[in-house]
């Protein structure tokens, strides 16, 4: 295995985002584990080196709890917060600074929701709140739809990463447009992230054959029967899409080729 | 804790009304609470305050205090 | 990893043929290699454990040149001969015992092709075929269509593996018709494994998320156009396909769910 | 190798007609083609001949051998 | 529309089995209508010529009832007897000949089923039992799966159509399998007629697209909510696929192409 | 089939856009095609009652050259311009304005496109665009893509349909997104047509089952091979997707279920 | 209908023993079992029996009968 | 057409440059040209202008005229 583990150890093969460096392309979201051991267990087989977190109110009548903090070695995984529950540019930049003071980054998973029950990004809100942070030094993420034209406007303004839908967050849908997403790809510079929607191994696996940077997910792996057990698969299920992206798979044929020499057959 | 003085204060914490005692600083408060300032981040009156201003920062009556940390999220 | 590492080692985890346990789901096929360094790094790569091979004249005009087995390690690969290119039961059973003789297994792939164009296979004669090699001690690995009723026959006629098509031999059309081999998993006690069609990674990780028990392929490793890495590809899109199926995926829904919290919102 | 006799015999080796020396034994034969006993299998006259008879059976005129062996193959 | 049907009604564009023409590319079952009203709606609005029966007892607790024959008006339709609910070639062979003696006809839809849940056919059997039905002079139609290998069986025995399912009998799935389809269509000259599977009025535009002969359908018609408006979806569906397969479909491309001219724009 | 035509002629099934009422659901653009008498026979075939035309420069060159409007009868063919080509709001609102001064009518089909390559909407020069057109009295049908928010935005300006794209104009890619169509449809009651992308009949009839109110189309028409015969497919395409979404299909099950009855069989 | 004989056999009518009158035809029992015979195809151990025939062929002790007809079926 | 007056004026014409006869108007123009009213659009610098007013409405010198119509278009 080292012949490969070296190649894919080759910079140019390593995620790198705003000029940070990344040997997993596997992002992970923390929340809807049934417990911090699971959630934990759960990073660690995944491989990811970014996890994101929300940004909420301390519970005043239970502060004595643990946060979350205490669970998440931040020597280990990069704290990503991100702006869920926002539906305004002005809330996601209220939230993106709050997460800036608490996290010591300036990295923000932007979201600026448009519809409560899809939970899709408003594009407009988006473009705005992306150009306010972006001028405040913030390193922005920005969670979008799988429109090219907006991924297009969102680099424009100075985006760190640009992170399309793969269908509605915790859907489990799968990559419902592969097309739109390997157009995206294929039209911007900086890395393409596919954000949400993921259901299984295999949907991770075929979105990064798309030719994708990355994976954010959150959903598929808190919520399968066994989370440890999953985020093993999408470790090896991003890998795998990523290698075979590399390695440039054999044609299609609508007619079969035997894998076995024709001639030396008896007579 | 001790008190500093008799009076007390109204303020808006989380949303919720709450009297508490007055002239305290936002380290004060955090103390109050059994809040680890490493952990949370105070918005007073929508502008966030740097960690190491809370022992100058007074809590006023009126004010709008926001404490917010980080939970599990995706 | 260990946690997962240990989960995946467990015996009842293990793919079992004939009695024989396994490691690996992979099997791999050693045609249409450019050289034999290649098809090594590939075999290497891809952690399988069992390599099937053709039963072929020697080339008499040629015969110093080194047969392939000088470069499969046969402590390190179980050499599986095929049948490939026999038309007839007699031919195909011809064959099997020919590759008996030559690799000290009784162990055979059974191929009776009923169509050059497309290699589908010939289900009567692979009955016939297989019914006489059972006789005769093998331990049968029987490549089939997508018919059920066949595969039932075929296990009752004591074959030790039912190896449906995911598409046709050389084809990388993927798997077409997931629901009968689903349907054939669930009818089958003996080993399933999906045999020929696979083309790209995530092809091999959503067959193993059906349940089957392993994947045989060549061609979409020998044919990609960097077949080292793809093998290493394969190797984590079954693993990932098979840990998948194990931890259970989340359930599909047509509306979202947010992965943060909605309480303590800002006011 | 030396001549065990003068006379040669017709044989039909992996589907062509070959002329060899009479008299041989398979594992002659084998030799004779520098083929190693272990990497080959003789079908003689449509019966698979067991290695450990490759010295005593006798390749007669009028034989039809296959020796045949593992390619790479799906 | 004159353009148009003037087309479809030419010679050559007609449906031809054993040497019989119709209009229509719709075969219909007659089984599970709630009533025999709604039935004859349906078979109407379908446009249908063929219509398939069942051979069962006469029920003779109540031989008073009407049989379906009451309904079936045979100057308008043509009763095609089916095998269905028969597990070995004999009993297929004793209904065909029932079948033959009741409908004053020769034509049989013969099935073979090998097993009970799946209703998939037993190719075996249904060889056996065409050899001999073809032999006594029946106009067979063979329903059978999607194998290639058996289509050109079936056709050198000298069936007058190959019926291969695009899923199980009553399943609603569609088209599981297009490519083999087109596979079968591209390899056998008497009529292809895909039987069985076909759930909604765009499963058999599609089906009717790869360029196959026909369809039968009955659950997807009398198990639809409002069965007689159903039927005159599929009788547009059918008529759809068919044309549009004549008529030659515009290329696929991963861009876009303006309809709008380029030039004479505004400055 | 008059029981069916009936249902259809209801009211409530007529498609109805800004008051104004139609048998038809298919609306066919005038682009591309070989010469006019195609164009006419492929419209006539169709049985469309609205057809897009573009706002052009006159060739000064060859003014004496019959126009469009020479073959368009605007007693049979509701004309509605479209905003081809432009680029920015303002040019499409400059566009329409020409449109409705050369049309007689304040229909306009409003496109603002944002990339060269893909002709995909930009969205914000969308939603500009109608607020003002809109508040001129236009009767505006957007060309937008699968994305709710924006939708619902268009709807609250104001517009007369949102016409959400299948996939890129003159891609013939078919239905990329159901799941993003069906979820407009299911929030917006303006009507909702797919705009761009279809590709076949068979495309046609799967977007109708959605639930939508209506296709636009062009190029899967001028560009097939037999444009007429091509209309024709498309006219029971639609009519077929339509009913069988009325008819409602009946379940998809993954077990079989048998046609003919179980009972009534021979010993 | 008005017995011919005293005397009844036993028959395998669809399935079910049965008793009816000795000396009946086909054409007697379908009458009797008000049976049009237009639409019941009769086949008497195992061998159909062509409508021509009806008038003649007997319902003799211990045969077994199928009459079956066409149903709804796909 | 007979000439009004000898001078003529340059405009622009679709996006071209063209010199007319003086002292057109809309309606002369479009006689000029060979196109029928019914089928044209006219926008005058910007403007949009009326069918009911070509009689009225001058080419001046500078104008930028547009000319447009309709044509096949998706």
């Amino acid at each position: 295995m080292t012949v490969v583990t070296d190649r894919i150890d080759l910079p140019d093969e390593r995620l790198e985002i705003a000029g940070r460096g990344f040997q997993s392309r596997l992002i992970l979201g923390t929340g809807k584990y049934k417990d911090n051991e699971t959630m934990v267990g759960a990073l660690a087989a995944s491989g990811t080196e970014i996890v994101t977190v929300a940004v909420r109110r301390v519970d005043l009548d239970r502060s004595k709890e643990e946060g979350i903090l205490y669970h998440l070695d931040q020597e280990r995984w990069l704290l990503l917060p991100n702006t869920a529950g926002c539906y305004t540019a002005e809330d996601a930049i209220r939230y993106a600074r709050l997460g800036r003071a608490a996290g010591f980054t300036d990295w923000i998973k932007l979201e600026v929701i448009g519809d409560q029950a899809t939970l899709l990004p408003d594009t407009q809100g988006l473009i705005e709140a992306a150009r306010t942070l972006v001028a405040e030094g913030f390193k922005v993420l920005a969670y979008t739809n799988e429109d090219l034209i907006t991924a297009l406007k969102l680099e424009e303004i100075g985006v760190s990463a640009v992170m399309p839908l793969a269908s509605p967050i915790g859907s489990g849908l799968g990559l419902l447009n592969p097309f739109s997403i390997r157009l995206i790809k294929s039209r911007i510079s900086v890395p393409v992230i596919v954000d949400a929607g993921v259901g299984t191994a295999s949907d991770a696996c075929v979105t990064m054959e798309q030719g994708v940077d990355g994976i954010l997910m959150n959903t598929a792996i808190a919520e399968a029967k066994d989370p440890v057990r999953m985020a093993a698969a999408m470790k090896r299920a991003t890998e795998a899409g990523r290698l075979s992206y590399l390695a440039g798979r054999m044609p299609r044929r609508e007619q079969a080729v035997p894998s076995s020499p024709l001639r030396g057959m008896l007579d | 804790m001790p008190m500093r003085t008799p009076k007390a204060v109204k303020i808006t914490l989380n949303g919720e009304e709450r009297e508490i005692p007055a002239g305290l600083t936002i380290r004060d408060l955090l103390a109050h609470l059994d809040l680890h300032e490493r952990l949370v981040v105070v918005e007073r009156n929508k502008e966030i305050v740097r960690r190491n201003r809370y022992a100058e920062v007074p809590v006023d009556a009126g004010d709008t205090l926001e404490l917010v940390h980080f939970v599990g999220g995706g």
